[in-house]
């Protein structure tokens, strides 16, 4: 498929709009409703922009725009095709749900430090787009690194030993992560001449010896894996989850994880390309490291009984499936591994909601204390019975959609293994979600007279993002064209093979 | 600081060659454009002729002689004749120190560029005197130094 | 005008120097006016001569209208030009930022500081401009004599450190001198552009004189840098000095020696000579990476700001070693990159480390809370950005030099140093996010660890107590935040515009050979 | 042995630059170590002047006897005026020095090394 490029400055915009609602933020800081209306705002208005790209990329077509030479070969620049716009579309749409949820959630919880909070967030999106459009692997790491650093304010926030103990840990390992990418995209460099994204990969005719490329291999996966979460490299994410309940569910279905997985498939698919991970058995190693992370991690899960810890769990498995069903290098696979970034986001944004919710209308964070908890937050519970179950794979929602093509590849590279890892990983998954509806709809709970539902602020957002998951998974085609531009980038990365 | 010995011998002699050895500083300043001598050498033997009695009559009767307010002072103008002699060479149109700009009125050729130097070496002998005194004086001072700065005007 | 602009600078400094030395007897407040007039004009000048280094070429310069090699000659190239601008920029910005400092600092010593202050910024300029080994050295001993004396007029305890200063750095001149000497002997000249004709020419090239030369001159060179296991006198010089003293000296005297070394090593001698013999590159290399590391490491351990940045200081000037020991384009292209940007971030942390200590009245990390912040919002943003850059996060200047860095490793295969650039971010990230954490984080009493209401700005209802910390109460006036602010920009436009000067000032300066 | 007499002032040279680097190594107290400096300084400045020897010549100075197309029969004044220079930076340096150490010594009554360390520290 011949990918068209016309300029454009839109993705500019898309990344600059968030930028430029942080100092607005920060001057309002002492008048609450309009700081909120700023944020509001950005969001709304940058998920328009992201949306005005989907018409082109769903005709093939990239916007792109080289801002300034920022190394000597290598611009700054951003290039919205298929794949960007996918991630972009989902993050952006998520933020405004996360948005008011927010404000629903630090105005009930009445935390400090508000217009930092905003603040951060904002930048934080800011990152997200610029990851998104990166057209080169340079342009990626900025905004990469600019991610952890407006992500770091957020974990902290609370402040507390723990916070702030979760912050070094998260610097540690981001920060590390981030400097492996820059070893590997200068290796690169040096290698192949250019660090251009290229739709099945940019080695083309550069050969190098198993041990560098398994080597340069692994700083990539050093480098993404963080974020990503995969499994020896995962322990930031449980204990960052001492953040606030929205700055979570961000971490998790929004922005930073997701920018991992995001950047595992850019890595795979447009650094090393399927050919070259098939020749090198690269994407074996990637297989290993990820079917290991989606047992462990949800074995983990179980054993957990904060509410929020278990979540985490959930999401490190979940995240190696989209790394598993990139590491299968079929059509499928590709597709069923972005799909599982769109469906997981707004599975998982829904039980992140849920538990915030919880925890800011009761101040109960663990599972224990959930008996009976679906009487009087029923809105609640029932949209966390939506995201479980999908998570779970139970069709019609939207988790059933991703995993089948997931599934179908696994078939496509007769990878029986994977099929069976993506099965029981099925099970186990409904087996940790499934006592938490249980404790909450048929156990009695105890202290719970004189409580309502939660905020409408914060229960709103989370119907949505459960109606959401419902209807992208009764028709994944519907309104943003998910299922039509994960194909298409399927497509490209594999070689047109049908799927 | 210990006491000194009050030796009529060593004072008496060294008032009596301090005077020669200022005249021959100022020989070898006067001489360094055409022979062995120059500004350094005669601006130290000069130095060396006001120490000499400031060491050995104290610094009472050789303040008589060279006040040691005046050293600092003495260094700037030695400089700035240095200097001068410089900045006037490049504003004249050439490069700095290039003595063939120089201006001396009804001087010129060979003779310019020879006063040329005799001028600046004069600088540079009454800089190079006023700093070591001025180096020793603060050395000696009883109280903390109050400028530690000024001989690096070397 | 253009033709005597080489010897502009330092006419101008000097007559700076001279002219504030005789302010002293009246019109001591002209002294600082006119040390910032003079810093801005030699900045003119130097920016003026790099734009026409670029346009036109080098510059020549032959003092008193000798020919070279018989005079000394001054000769501007895009690396002096370069290192001049950056060098006379810093001192400029500094210089603004000392008014206040100084009166605190020094009281009465302010007029022969600013004096001495010139002949500084004279001697580093003369390094920078000089076609001549020998006026090298007498220009390397201006500098350093001036910047023992700027140290000595610290806090307590700083003239011991300016003494061992003073004692390591003449014994790093005297062996530059021995060095000069034997290249003197086997070559007959000591201007640059000559000997970079007459070395390769020598019978046989590996001509054991020229090497050892070549060895003193390098070390002489590596005590002024600061290289590793001579890097003793710099902890403490840096420490006691005057808080403009270490802005001034940090930022721009380390860098003038590098300079000196890239002159030697890459102009003088040529990268295929250096390494004849003696493997002058390797051991600067890996000594180099164990600045990086050792300097890092120690940096952790400090509690005190100015003194972590001293031994930040040590593992900075690590990086421009280890580019220059790559002995590749890239390494170079690093190494130069590092020197503004490392200028640009140490001055931007000394400056506002000054600022912590006449405000705060100490730069004691374990004393920081987060009322600093609030008292001081501006500073300790530009502190976050300049320890964000020297962590080297894109899209700040630090990123990029490292980045080059890392490119040159890997072009020579250097898998260790890579490993050393790359962990010596990690602990660049350790010491300076444990002072953003303190700054940011910890409350200025324990009682409000978990009070969720700790004197945030949100929080009009903040505790009475708490009314004396209000926002910016504690920021310096404009002559001292302007500065800092300035450096923590130009960190940032440095960072995204940083091809810009590779293109067009460090690709032409790339020696041949290279 | 033709090496050795060939070269001997190289040798004292080097004994000096020993004696020197001995002295600001290894001695604790700081006039010393300054002392040791100087010689330091001295040995190199022996070794510029000794290399500008040539046998049989005389002074650089104009000598109508000898005149000017011989310059083989005058020896090379350039090491001598560079090592003017060299003298003076050595005086100031070592003026600077004896400053800071008078100043030193008023503050701690000691001019040891190892003791003035051990007075930083607790300080």
């Amino acid at each position: 498929m011949n990918e068209l490029i016309y300029v454009s400055h839109i993705p500019l915009y898309a990344v600059l709009v968030s930028m430029a609602a942080v100092p607005l933020i920060l001057l309002s800081s002492s008048k609450p409703n309009l700081r909120e209306t700023w944020t509001i705002i950005a969001a709304v208005s940058k998920f328009l922009l992201v949306l005005s790209l989907l018409p082109g990329a769903l005709e093939g077509r990239s916007a792109a725009l080289h801002l300034l030479e920022i190394s000597p070969g290598i611009d700054l620049a951003l290039k919205a095709d298929p794949f960007g716009v996918f991630f972009a579309l989902i993050s952006s749409g998520l933020w405004i749900v996360t948005s008011f949820y927010s404000i629903g959630y630090v105005r009930g919880n009445q935390e400090h430090k508000q217009t930092r909070y905003f603040a951060s967030f904002a930048m934080c999106l800011s990152a997200t787009m610029g990851i998104a459009f990166s057209a080169n692997l340079l342009t990626f790491i900025i905004f990469y690194e600019i991610l952890t650093i407006s992500t770091y304010p957020l974990v902290i926030h609370k402040e507390s030993k723990e916070a702030i103990s979760a912050g070094r840990q998260y610097l540690l390992y981001t920060l590390s992560a981030g400097l492996l990418l820059i070893a590997g995209a200068a290796f690169t460099y040096l290698a192949t001449g250019t660090i251009d994204f290229k739709a099945g990969g940019l080695f083309g005719t550069v050969v190098l010896s198993q041990g560098a490329m398994t080597a340069l291999f692994f700083l990539f996966l050093g480098g993404v894996g963080v974020k990503a979460g995969i499994m020896p490299l995962h322990s930031w994410l449980p204990v960052a989850m001492i953040a606030p309940t929205p700055v979570s569910a961000l971490l998790h279905a929004v922005a930073v994880v997701k920018s991992g997985v995001f950047g595992v498939i850019r890595v795979v698919g447009f650094v090393f390309g399927p050919e070259v991970m098939a020749a090198y058995g690269l994407n074996i190693i990637l297989a290993v490291f990820a079917g290991a992370t989606i047992l462990l991690a949800s074995f983990i899960a179980f054993k957990q009984d904060n509410l929020k810890r278990r979540l985490a769990y959930s999401t490190v498995g979940h995240l190696s499936y989209i790394v598993l069903g990139a590491a299968l290098l079929s059509p499928a696979g590709f597709l069923g591994g972005m799909l599982h970034i769109a469906t997981h986001a707004t599975m998982k944004i829904t039980l992140f909601f849920c538990a915030g919710a919880i925890y800011v209308n009761l101040h109960r964070e663990n599972i224990s204390q959930l008996n009976g908890i679906a009487k009087i937050m029923p809105w609640t519970m029932g949209a966390f019975i939506v995201g479980s179950l999908g998570l779970a794979g139970v069709p019609p929602i939207n988790g059933f959609v991703s995993k089948w093509f997931l599934g179908m590849g696994a078939l496509q590279s007769d990878q029986l293994v994977v099929l069976a890892i993506f099965l029981i990983s099925g099970l186990l998954n409904a087996g940790y979600f499934f006592p938490i509806v249980y404790r909450a709809y048929f156990m009695k709970g105890e202290g719970l007279e004189g409580h309502g539902e939660a905020p409408r602020f914060m229960v709103v957002p989370l119907v949505i993002t459960a109606i959401l998951s419902l209807l992208l998974g009764l028709c994944p085609d519907l309104f943003f064209h998910f299922h039509e531009l994960a194909s298409m980038v399927a497509q490209s990365l594999t070689g047109g093979m049908l799927l | 600081m210990k006491e000194r010995d009050e030796s009529p011998i060593v004072i008496i002699v060294s008032r009596m060659i301090s005077p020669f050895i200022m005249m021959f500083g100022a020989y070898v300043i006067a001489h360094g454009h055409y022979g062995p001598g120059g500004g350094f050498q005669g601006g130290a033997l000069l130095a060396a002729s006001i120490l000499l009695i400031r060491l050995t009559a104290g610094s009472r009767i050789s303040e008589l002689q060279f006040r040691r307010i005046w050293g600092t002072p003495i260094g700037v103008v030695g400089v700035s004749i240095f200097f001068g002699v410089g900045v006037i060479c490049m504003l004249n149109g050439g490069e700095v120190l290039n003595y063939a700009h120089f201006i001396i009125p009804g001087v010129d050729g060979p003779m310019l560029r020879s006063l040329g130097i005799l001028v600046v070496e004069v600088g540079i002998g009454l800089a190079v005197m006023g700093i070591l005194v001025s180096i020793y004086d603060d050395l000696l001072e009883e109280d903390e130094p109050r400028e530690l700065y000024r001989r690096e005007d070397e | 005008m253009v033709r005597n602009a080489p010897a502009l600078i330092p006419v101008i400094y000097l007559t700076a120097c001279l002219l504030i030395a005789l302010t002293k007897i009246k019109y001591r407040q002209y002294a600082y006016p006119m040390a910032v007039a003079a810093a801005a004009l030699a900045s003119a000048v130097s920016v003026g001569m790099l734009v026409h280094v670029v346009r036109y070429g080098p510059l020549h310069y032959h003092f008193g209208g000798w020919i070279p090699p018989l005079g000394i000659e001054y000769s501007i190239d895009h690396l002096s030009g370069f290192v001049a601008v950056v060098i006379n920029i810093v001192a400029t910005i500094v210089l603004v930022h000392s008014l206040h400092v100084n009166k605190i600092e020094l009281v009465r010593k302010v007029v022969p500081y600013y004096s001495v202050a010139m002949l500084l910024m004279l001697g580093l300029n003369g390094i920078v401009i000089t076609g001549d080994f020998f006026n090298l050295f007498v220009f390397l001993e201006i500098a350093s004599l001036a910047s023992y004396g700027l140290v000595a007029t610290g806090e307590r305890g700083s003239a011991f450190a300016a003494l061992r200063y003073l004692i390591l750095g003449t014994v790093g001149a005297s062996f530059y001198l021995l060095g000069l000497g034997f290249l003197y002997i086997n070559t007959g000249s000591l201007n640059m552009a000559d000997l970079a004709l007459i070395i390769p020419l020598l019978q046989p090239h590996n001509d054991p004189a020229i090497i050892i030369a070549l060895v003193f001159m390098v070390v002489g060179i590596a005590i002024k840098m600061a290289i590793f296991p001579l890097h003793g006198w710099l902890p403490d010089a840096y420490t006691l000095a005057p808080s403009t003293t270490s802005a001034l000296i940090a930022p721009i005297g380390t860098k003038v020696a590098s300079y000196i070394l890239i002159r030697a090593l890459f102009f003088v001698y040529g990268a295929n000579l250096v390494s004849k013999g003696i493997p002058v590159l390797t051991i600067l290399g890996w000594l180099s990476a164990a600045g990086i590391i050792y300097g890092s490491i120690l940096a952790i351990a400090q509690s005190e700001l100015k003194r972590m940045l001293a031994y930040s200081s040590v593992a900075q000037v690590g990086y421009i070693g280890l580019g220059v020991s790559m002995a590749n384009p890239l390494g170079f292209i690093g190494a130069v990159l590092h020197v503004v940007n490392h200028a640009t971030m140490k001055a931007c942390l000394f400056l506002v480390a000054a600022n912590m200590r006449v405000h705060m009245g100490h730069s004691d990390i374990s004393r920081f809370d987060s009322s600093y912040r609030v008292k001081m919002p501006f500073t300790m943003a530009a502190f976050t950005v300049a320890a964000i850059s020297m962590v080297g996060l894109p899209p700040l200047a630090g990123f990029f030099s490292k980045w080059y860095l890392a490119l040159a490793t890997i072009e020579n295969s250097q898998w260790i140093f890579l490993g050393v650039i790359l962990v010596s971010s990690l602990l660049n990230a350790v010491y300076f996010f444990r002072v953003i954490e303190k700054v940011y984080m910890k409350s200025p009493s324990d009682k409000t660890v978990n009070d969720q209401h700790s004197g945030g700005r949100d929080d009009h209802q903040a505790a009475p107590e708490e009314e004396a910390v209000t926002f910016g109460s504690g920021e310096p006036g404009p002559s001292m935040l302007v500065p800092v602010i300035i450096f923590a920009v130009a960190l940032l436009l440095l960072g995204i515009f940083n091809a810009v000067i590779v293109t067009t000032l460090i690709k032409p300066m790339i020696p041949l050979g290279l | 042995m033709e090496f050795l007499l060939g070269h001997y002032s190289y040798f004292f040279v080097f004994v000096l630059l020993c004696i020197g680097l001995y002295a600001v190594l290894f001695m604790r107290n700081l006039v010393k170590q300054i002392i040791g400096l100087n010689i330091f300084q001295g040995a190199i400045i022996l070794f510029w002047v000794s290399c500008a020897v040539k046998w049989n010549a005389t002074v650089p100075i104009y000598d109508p006897d000898i005149g000017l197309g011989s310059t083989a029969l005058y020896i090379n004044p350039l090491p001598h005026t560079l090592m003017l220079t060299a003298i003076v930076v050595g005086v100031a340096t070592t003026g600077v020095a004896y400053a800071l150490l008078i100043i030193i010594y008023k503050h701690y009554k000691t001019v040891d090394e190892e003791k003035l360390i051990e007075e930083m520290k607790r300080w």
